[in-house]
Formats: structure tokens, C-alpha cells, sequence
């Protein structure tokens, strides 16, 4: 088999091509890949479609950098800051550019996630019910259940281009195990015709063999392995590191203009080889916050 | 003594929705701490549900800023997937459910998208959902936490992210929707009540009066007749929340 | 909370009655709640809908005791032995009774469980299109998708009474952890208006809280936890005890007639007060299932 | 030296269709032989699939009587749900699948239900499909291994569980069907494969011909041209089946 296990930069090279669509944020708020998001804003890549459920802080990134066409997602925004401002900028005002935006809720981006991780054309959901978000996505349909004519609302499958998985503990052929929450992470990853996997350590396969109930999906699904420690800051990683708050609402604070935005990512992202150096940047904060998670 | 603040106001009142040995959809901010309250007060066997696919009898220990951050994730019964908790909300099985929201009108109906009449085109592009639309449709009943401010409190809000009780008397069940919709809304400076699919006040906050609700608020206001000043915490109550909202992060930023 | 630790005869009285559909045997080939079986044997239950993908010789019990009126399952027999005796009788002469049985794959009757445990009224899915199967089975649809004409199958939610999990741990809220393959328990559970535990151990809650990723189902959804080692005998529980592959081809032999049948049901399940009995009469050949299991 | 045995003829040829790096729904009996005797042998990098939710990439290390054995789960290097693994077989991830049947017809439909003309009064009632029909619906290649009998592999089952390839051409695209439907059938007596859709006898095991197997076939036999004597397995594979199932449970069983 294929040697899986490569750089950050290669995955990206070799797995996110400019106009993929790419899940990522599937656990939700923690677990993010940061590590990812930034090396696709140091690749210059364009017209990604984004698919995610919450992508805290990862997906205003992406869309202040450029690098987004469409977008998939329940909410886009910074959790514990407020609002998100270069996805307000591209929305309101173009700027860097125009992006369309299928709206959703968690239940219907997980529910349309699995409708394609089980080869079906859609679900059927009664969330959503009524509401404009429900007609404005575009691509639900409504539709009288043929069991008892009831209304539902129908979700296409989603089947994106790549997933991408944040996880704990990989083995080189991509056996990813992940705890805490999934989120939507496995029924993207089903889904998906390829996977990346970002794993905050590389464990022997008998570590992943004794306890395959953690493994999210098969290593045949995966086309790429990252090993990156903290690959999820300013996220937390169950057990390895906890959530930077500040840096959210340091963010928050230095993206309110396209200006700030770009002295953000020239100094956090662009100015920095890879994420090591970011680490190191981060230096005794980020030391913290391994050490006041790994002490619980 | 510290002055009472609007957000512990809010999260008493929130506690007070919870009863026990309910299934709820805590979410984040205020009604976290509303769980933490009513878990240790009236409601010891309320039982947190978070959509990010977790179950927690007990609160986390210490605050939160999301409710995925590690120590609401540690210590929780169940860990899962965002589909299977849904699912169960979906199913009827959620008693209640909490959720915010940038604008609403007198019906519920509530707008977390954005502002303006052009969704691809906003004056204001807000957040989205997130699992607020979801938390409305199918919840048995929906509690409303909103700063309170006449451009928030709309006659009409420019797109309805989240299903009210619609401008129609049965709009819910003629679109299919199974949950109980908007029950309470509570905001800075009162809690308003859905007795007929309509918001009316029930109660004022400490400070507040009908007449600056009125004025704050962007339909014509309805009163209950005993309408009534909103009861104020107990110092237990407040010595939980302010315990666990140490340095005041959600219950005394800046409103 | 109301106590839920109950022995196995109190949760089949509380939480099994006539009538019930009962989901169980759910993780497939292992895992199968065969004490509980017994306990329905015992307790006389009649008018039973069994739920269920293979049911390996625990339905052909219950069908050849005359506890069931209905089946949807995928399979009906003893998987490594062969045809299932009772089952034939009944549905060949009406032996002991005539039962209604709706045929499902393991995909049809896992996607059921799978809409009933999302609300969804129904499941479209592109198996066993064109088949005969589809067809008797009797509750399903055929339709084209909404969204591009495609033929698919409409599988209607199925959300039973009480859905059965054998573990290998639980606390005694019913937080039950069970790892090795699921196969449709999950989803199962979820559906289910009940849940009754069978735990081979159980645990402080503290040993659940430390790795909630392995609870199938939140314990509200548990009404009853009975603990109950080797209560999957002859099936195996993973870590636990391995299969007794003779007590299934003895069965078979054994129950080639009604008259046989009722003299295997007589020595193992009526003659014996409880499962405790039943290990005791096992003796030394259930020791060493358990023996040969913890030592790999 | 032993005698070989119909079983181990067709674990032989049962393995030669597994192709290295293909994922395949092995199951259990005589194709979960075959997959050990592919990984030993020409397909190192097959991947074995489990309905009950489970991936391997090595072969059990001792017989199993069920794919749900605790030696086949110990080592597993995905564990999760039926329908998820189903789920990948439904996308059209899985390159081929194995099944048995009571019955076939000459178009490969199988029938494990009932036989009789009326299944809710069957003259015998079969197991049932498993996970047979959604296998046979949805893998990309089916192989099909059975007992070679004229009251087996008739012109017509009274039930199609399973899907073949239907009596007139272009049936699964035209029901809607995925899956390349059979492709090599696989009898006690020789092997079958199907060009248009029929099975057409490819090749007669050691000890069988042509002439036996048209007696024993319930259909009019149709036959390729170059129809032949089915490979015998080499040394090395046999010494392979052999040293797995030592007893013979699964191989050497009364046929």
C-alpha cells in the first residue's frame, strides 16, 4: 500500500485541490483542525465549497483568506466571541469576494451527511418545518410522507470531496480513534470520498486493534495521515490540550476590519512555515494548556 | 452587596423553567448556568442534553465558554453523534430546550441569519442556526433568552431562522411541526408569556417597569392582568451563580 | 429516580408484556440476551412481535414455546447449524401457533430502527429493489426520489416496545457499555419506547463517566438494568466468554420435533428456576468458555 | 494423501476471486476460508467487510463457526454499526461480496426465503435473506457459492430474497439495482459464470463433467466453448485450508 502518513502541506497538495468541497469542525466546537485551515490559507487555495456544522472561528478564516466559493454550514461564527466578521464582510459587502451560502441546522447537515454515508438520496427529516431557512437552502424539498401524508422536509445526501478528522490517535494506515463528542464526524467521513486525518499522535496498530469500537471509519476511507501535536488550537482535543479562549476573542477583537484581518494572518498564518512554528509562537501558553489538561 | 445584574436575573428565571427530572437542551452561556441552578436547587434529577452528542446528569464543574470544552465533556454518561441526540429530539423526547436569538417578533418566529429582505444579499449577516431551529421545531417547549431592545423585538422579523408559533392561529401543526414551540421569553428587562401563540408580559424585571418594557419592545405590548415584577433571586440562587460565574463572563459583561 | 436494578423475571413482568414488540439480539451473532429469552419461556409471554436482524436460535425458542404472534427479521435460524426447527413448524403447520412474519435484510430492519431512533417517518433506500422480498415484506414502498427520478425503497421507521441490550457493563442507571460490533443496537435502543439492560457486571457510576463514548444509549431511556453474568450463553460477550458452538448444534439435534423441542425447552429453561440454575447445570463447560475468553 | 474434498475445491476457487487491495463482505462458512487463503497467498492487501459493523485486514488468526466470534472481533480494526458498514457496501464502496442460497434460477436471482408458491404458507421455510440481498443489491461483483442440486438450481425459485440478474435484459438498471449483480457462481460440481446474464458452466471440478453436471442442473446447461476442468488447488493452498480448519468443520463436512 501507499505510504499515508505525509506533511500537512502534502495532504493539502495533494488531497484539497482549488474547488473541493471539504467538511470540516465535524466534532463541532472542539477538535477543529486548525492546523489544516491554515496551511489551505498558506497554499492560496481557492473556490472550496466548506461543509460544517458550527466551524467556530476555522470557517471566517477560510472566507476572510479567499479561499471559499460556498458554503454548507449551521452557523458561522466565533462560539464564545460573537459574530463572525470576515464572514459578514464577504457576505455583506463581497469582500474578498462573493461566496453563496446554503443555510442549515446541526440536525439537517448531520442528517444530510448520513443520508450519503448510507448510499440513500436523502432523508427525511420534520425539523425545519415552515422556516425560511428551510426554503432559502435551495436544495430541500417538502413533501407529504407517502406512509400517512404528513409534511417533511426532504435532505439531499451531502457527499463532500474530502473530510477532514481531527483525532487522538492515528496508526499509519488511518485507523483514527477519536473520544468525546463526534459531532458529525463519522457520517462525514462516511461520506466523503476521501479522508484526512489529523492525528495529534501516531500509536502502533496494535493500540488501534485492541480497541476498534473507537476507530471513526475505516483506514481504506482515508487517503492521507497528519501527524500534528496541537493541530487543533485554539480548539481543545479531549485529554490533550484544553480550549484558548483568549485567542477566540483576540480574533474577535482583531478581525473587525479586512486590514486587521490581514495583519492577523500575515502574523498567525502566513508568516509562520507550518505548525510548529505557530506552537512555538504560541510558546509558554501553549505549554498551558497541555499541561492543565493532561493534569485532570 | 453586589448589585443584581440582568443576566442573573435571566438565568434565575431560566433555572425556574427547568423542572425536575426533565430531558433538556441546555446549550451554552445563560441557560448553562440556568442547569447548574436548577440542578442544585429544585430540579436534582434535570438531565443536560447538548447537541454535539452528550448527556450530562451532573453540570461540569467549572464554567463554560463552549459546551464542548473539556470539562463538560468529562464526566458526561453518554458521548455520541449530533444525529443520535437529535434523533431523540426529534422523536418527542426533549421536555425542553433553550435557545437565543438576534431578532424575534410577537409570534416566536425567531431570525439568527440575517437582516435585511435579501438573505444572499444581508445588511447584516448573523451566525445561522446553529441547533436553534432544530431545538424549536421538535422540543415540547421552547424557552427564549434575548437582550431586550426594540430592533431585536420586531413586528416582523426579516427571515425566520427558527419556527415560532407563526402569524396564524395552528400555523405549527399545519406545517408539520410536532414540538410545542415558544413558551417563555425572557430577556433583560422581563418575561413574556405564549398563552394564545402571542407574546404577552407577565413580569418586569427588578428596576424595570411595563412602561420602559413598552417602550423597548417593537410590537404593540400585551400585559397578562396580574403582570407583576419579576420574583427576585434568592441569595442562594445567586451565591450558585456566582460561584460558577466567577468573574462574571456571561452574567455581568457588558449589555 | 426510581431503583432500576431488578432481577430478570421483575423486568420481564414490568417492562415485557403480552403483546410487546421486543427488539432484541441486536449486535448480531453475539450478545444475544438468551436469560431473557428464557424468562419470556418461563413467564409464559404470549403474543409477541419479535424485532430483530438474525436472532440465532433465540426467536426459534420463543417461536416454538408459542410466545410470538409476530417477526421482522432479516434471518431466522442457527447460523452455524442450519435451518431453525420451530420456526419451520410454525410457519409450515401452524405448530404451536401461525405467526406473521415480515421479511427484512440486516440493512432494512437496521434502517427501520434507524428512522424510528431519528423520528423520521421512513428511510429511502436502494437495496433490495425488485425483489420479492420488497414486495411481501408488506410495509414498504417503492417510490422515485423527489430529486432525480431514481428508484428507491421507502423503509418505514420502526420504533418497538422495548429493545433488549446485553452488555458488558453497566452502572445502575442503565448507562450500559458495550463494545465489539453493535450491529443495529444502537439504533435500536434509541427507538425503542423502553430499554431493558442485562449487564454482566455492574459498575460505579464513575466508570461509565470516564469513557461515555462506549454508552450505547442514555439512561433515561433504560427502564430496567438486570445483572446477570453470562446471560448471552451460548452466544458470546466479548471479554467475557466465547461461543458455545455445541449448545446451538445441540439444539438442533435436539429440537427436530415438537416433542423434542419440549424436552430441551423442559431441561434447560422450564426445570430450572433462573439463569443462575442454568450456569450451574452448565458447570464446568461454562467455566471454561469464560476461562478460554479472559485468558486471550 | 487426503482426499480433496468439494469444499476445498471451492474455497480455491472462491479465494481466486478475491483481487489484492478489494474490500469484501467475506461472511462466514466457506468464503471467510477463502479470504484467508487470498491474504496467504496472491492478495495480501484484501480487506475484509463484516455485516455486524466490523473491518479487518487480517484474517482471524483460528476457524469461526460466526463472523461474531470473539476471535474475529479481537483485532478489528473498525468496530461500529451494521448499517454503517451497509452504508459503504450502498455507496458502492465494496468491490465484491459473498453469499449461499437454498435456491437459484439460470439469471442468479437466489431464493432463501420459502419454497412453495405461498410465503405466508411455505412448504419449507428458509432463514431468510440476512444480510444476502442487500449484499447481492449493492456490491459491485457477487460471488455465489452453493450445494450443486437439480432441486436447488432450478428454472425458476418460487421467491427471489436476493436479487440476480432478473429474466429480461437490463432488469437491475431498469428496477434500479447498483450492484453488478452475479458474476461467478460456485457449486459443489463446478463453476459458473454469467456472460449475459445466464449462468453458463465455465469449468467442472476434479471427479465431476460436463454430463454430470447437466443431470444434476435444473436448467437447460448452457456451456462455454472452452469449458474446462476447474483448476485443482496447489499444494500450498490446501495446506492452507487445511491448517485452518483443522477439523474439517466448515470443508470436509458430509455434502
Amino acid at each position: 500500500m501507499t505510504p499515508k502518513v505525509m506533511s500537512m502541506a502534502e495532504a493539502v497538495r495533494r488531497c484539497v485541490p482549488d474547488g473541493a468541497s471539504v467538511a470540516l469542525g465535524l466534532a463541532l466546537e472542539p477538535a477543529i483542525p486548525f492546523a489544516l485551515v491554515h496551511e489551505l490559507v498558506r497554499a492560496r487555495r481557492r473556490d472550496l465549497r466548506l461543509i460544517g456544522p458550527i466551524s467556530d472561528m476555522a470557517f471566517d478564516i477560510l472566507i476572510s483568506a479567499g479561499c471559499v466559493a460556498e458554503i454548507d454550514a449551521a452557523w458561522v461564527g466565533n462560539v464564545s466571541a460573537g459574530l463572525a466578521h470576515g464572514y459578514r464582510r464577504a457576505m455583506e459587502k463581497g469582500i474578498p469576494r462573493r461566496i453563496v451560502v446554503r443555510d442549515h441546522s446541526n440536525l439537517s447537515i448531520g442528517l444530510s451527511l448520513l443520508a450519503g454515508a448510507l448510499g440513500s438520496p436523502y432523508i427525511p427529516t420534520r425539523s425545519l418545518l415552515g422556516t425560511d431557512l428551510a426554503r432559502a437552502n435551495g436544495t430541500f424539498r417538502e413533501a407529504p410522507s407517502p406512509f400517512d401524508g404528513t409534511p417533511t422536509l426532504l435532505l439531499p445526501a451531502i457527499e463532500p470531496d474530502v473530510a477532514v478528522l481531527a483525532v487522538q490517535r492515528s496508526d499509519e494506515d488511518g485507523n483514527a480513534q477519536l473520544w468525546g463528542p463526534w459531532g458529525i464526524s463519522q457520517e462525514a467521513a462516511l461520506a466523503s470520498k476521501a479522508v484526512i486525518v489529523v492525528a495529534d499522535e501516531l500509536v502502533d496498530r496494535s493500540v488501534i486493534r485492541a480497541d476498534p469500537n473507537r476507530t471513526v471509519a475505516p483506514a481504506f476511507k482515508v487517503a492521507a495521515v497528519v501527524v500534528q501535536r496541537g493541530a487543533c488550537h485554539p480548539s481543545p482535543l479531549q485529554d490533550r490540550y484544553g480550549r484558548d479562549h483568549s485567542f477566540f476573542h483576540a480574533y474577535h477583537d482583531a478581525t473587525r476590519s479586512a486590514e486587521g484581518y490581514a495583519a492577523w494572518a500575515k502574523e498567525w498564518i502566513l508568516d509562520l512555515p507550518d505548525h510548529e512554528a505557530y506552537l512555538a509562537k504560541l510558546g509558554p501558553r501553549w505549554e498551558a494548556l497541555v499541561a492543565q489538561e493532561r493534569a485532570r | 452587596m453586589t448589585p443584581l445584574t440582568a443576566g442573573e436575573i435571566m438565568v434565575a428565571e431560566a433555572a425556574r423553567q427547568i423542572r425536575d427530572g426533565e430531558k433538556v437542551f441546555v446549550g451554552m452561556r445563560l441557560p448553562l448556568i440556568a442547569f447548574v441552578v436548577a440542578k442544585r436547587t429544585h430540579a436534582p434529577n434535570a438531565i443536560g442534553l447538548f447537541e454535539l452528542g452528550m448527556v450530562r446528569d451532573e453540570p461540569a464543574p467549572e464554567l463554560l465558554y463552549t459546551m464542548g470544552d473539556p470539562p463538560n465533556v468529562r464526566g458526561a454518561t453518554w458521548s455520541a453523534r449530533t444525529v443520535d441526540i437529535m434523533g431523540l429530539l426529534a422523536r418527542g423526547e426533549v421536555d425542553a430546550g433553550f435557545i437565543g436569538g438576534a431578532e424575534m417578533d410577537r409570534h416566536g418566529d425567531l431570525n439568527t441569519t440575517a437582516i435585511g429582505p435579501d438573505r444572499a444579499h444581508p445588511a447584516v449577516q448573523l451566525p445561522g442556526s446553529g441547533g436553534a431551529a432544530d431545538i424549536a421545531s421538535l422540543a415540547k417547549r421552547l424557552i427564549v433568552i434575548m437582550p431586550h431592545d426594540k430592533r431585536r423585538l420586531r413586528e416582523r422579523v426579516d427571515f425566520v431562522t427558527t419556527p415560532g408559533h407563526g402569524s396564524t392561529p395552528g400555523w405549527r401543526a399545519r406545517v408539520g411541526l410536532r414540538g410545542g414551540g415558544p413558551d417563555v421569553l425572557i430577556t433583560t428587562l422581563g418575561v413574556f408569556r405564549f398563552p394564545e401563540g402571542r407574546a404577552v408580559l407577565a413580569s418586569y424585571h427588578p428596576g424595570a417597569s411595563v412602561e420602559r418594557v413598552r417602550a423597548e419592545t417593537g410590537w404593540e405590548l400585551e400585559v397578562v392582568p396580574d403582570v407583576h415584577e419579576t420574583e427576585t433571586p434568592s441569595e442562594a440562587v445567586l451565591t450558585i451563580v456566582r460561584g460558577y460565574d466567577r468573574d462574571g463572563f456571561w452574567t455581568r459583561r457588558a449589555e
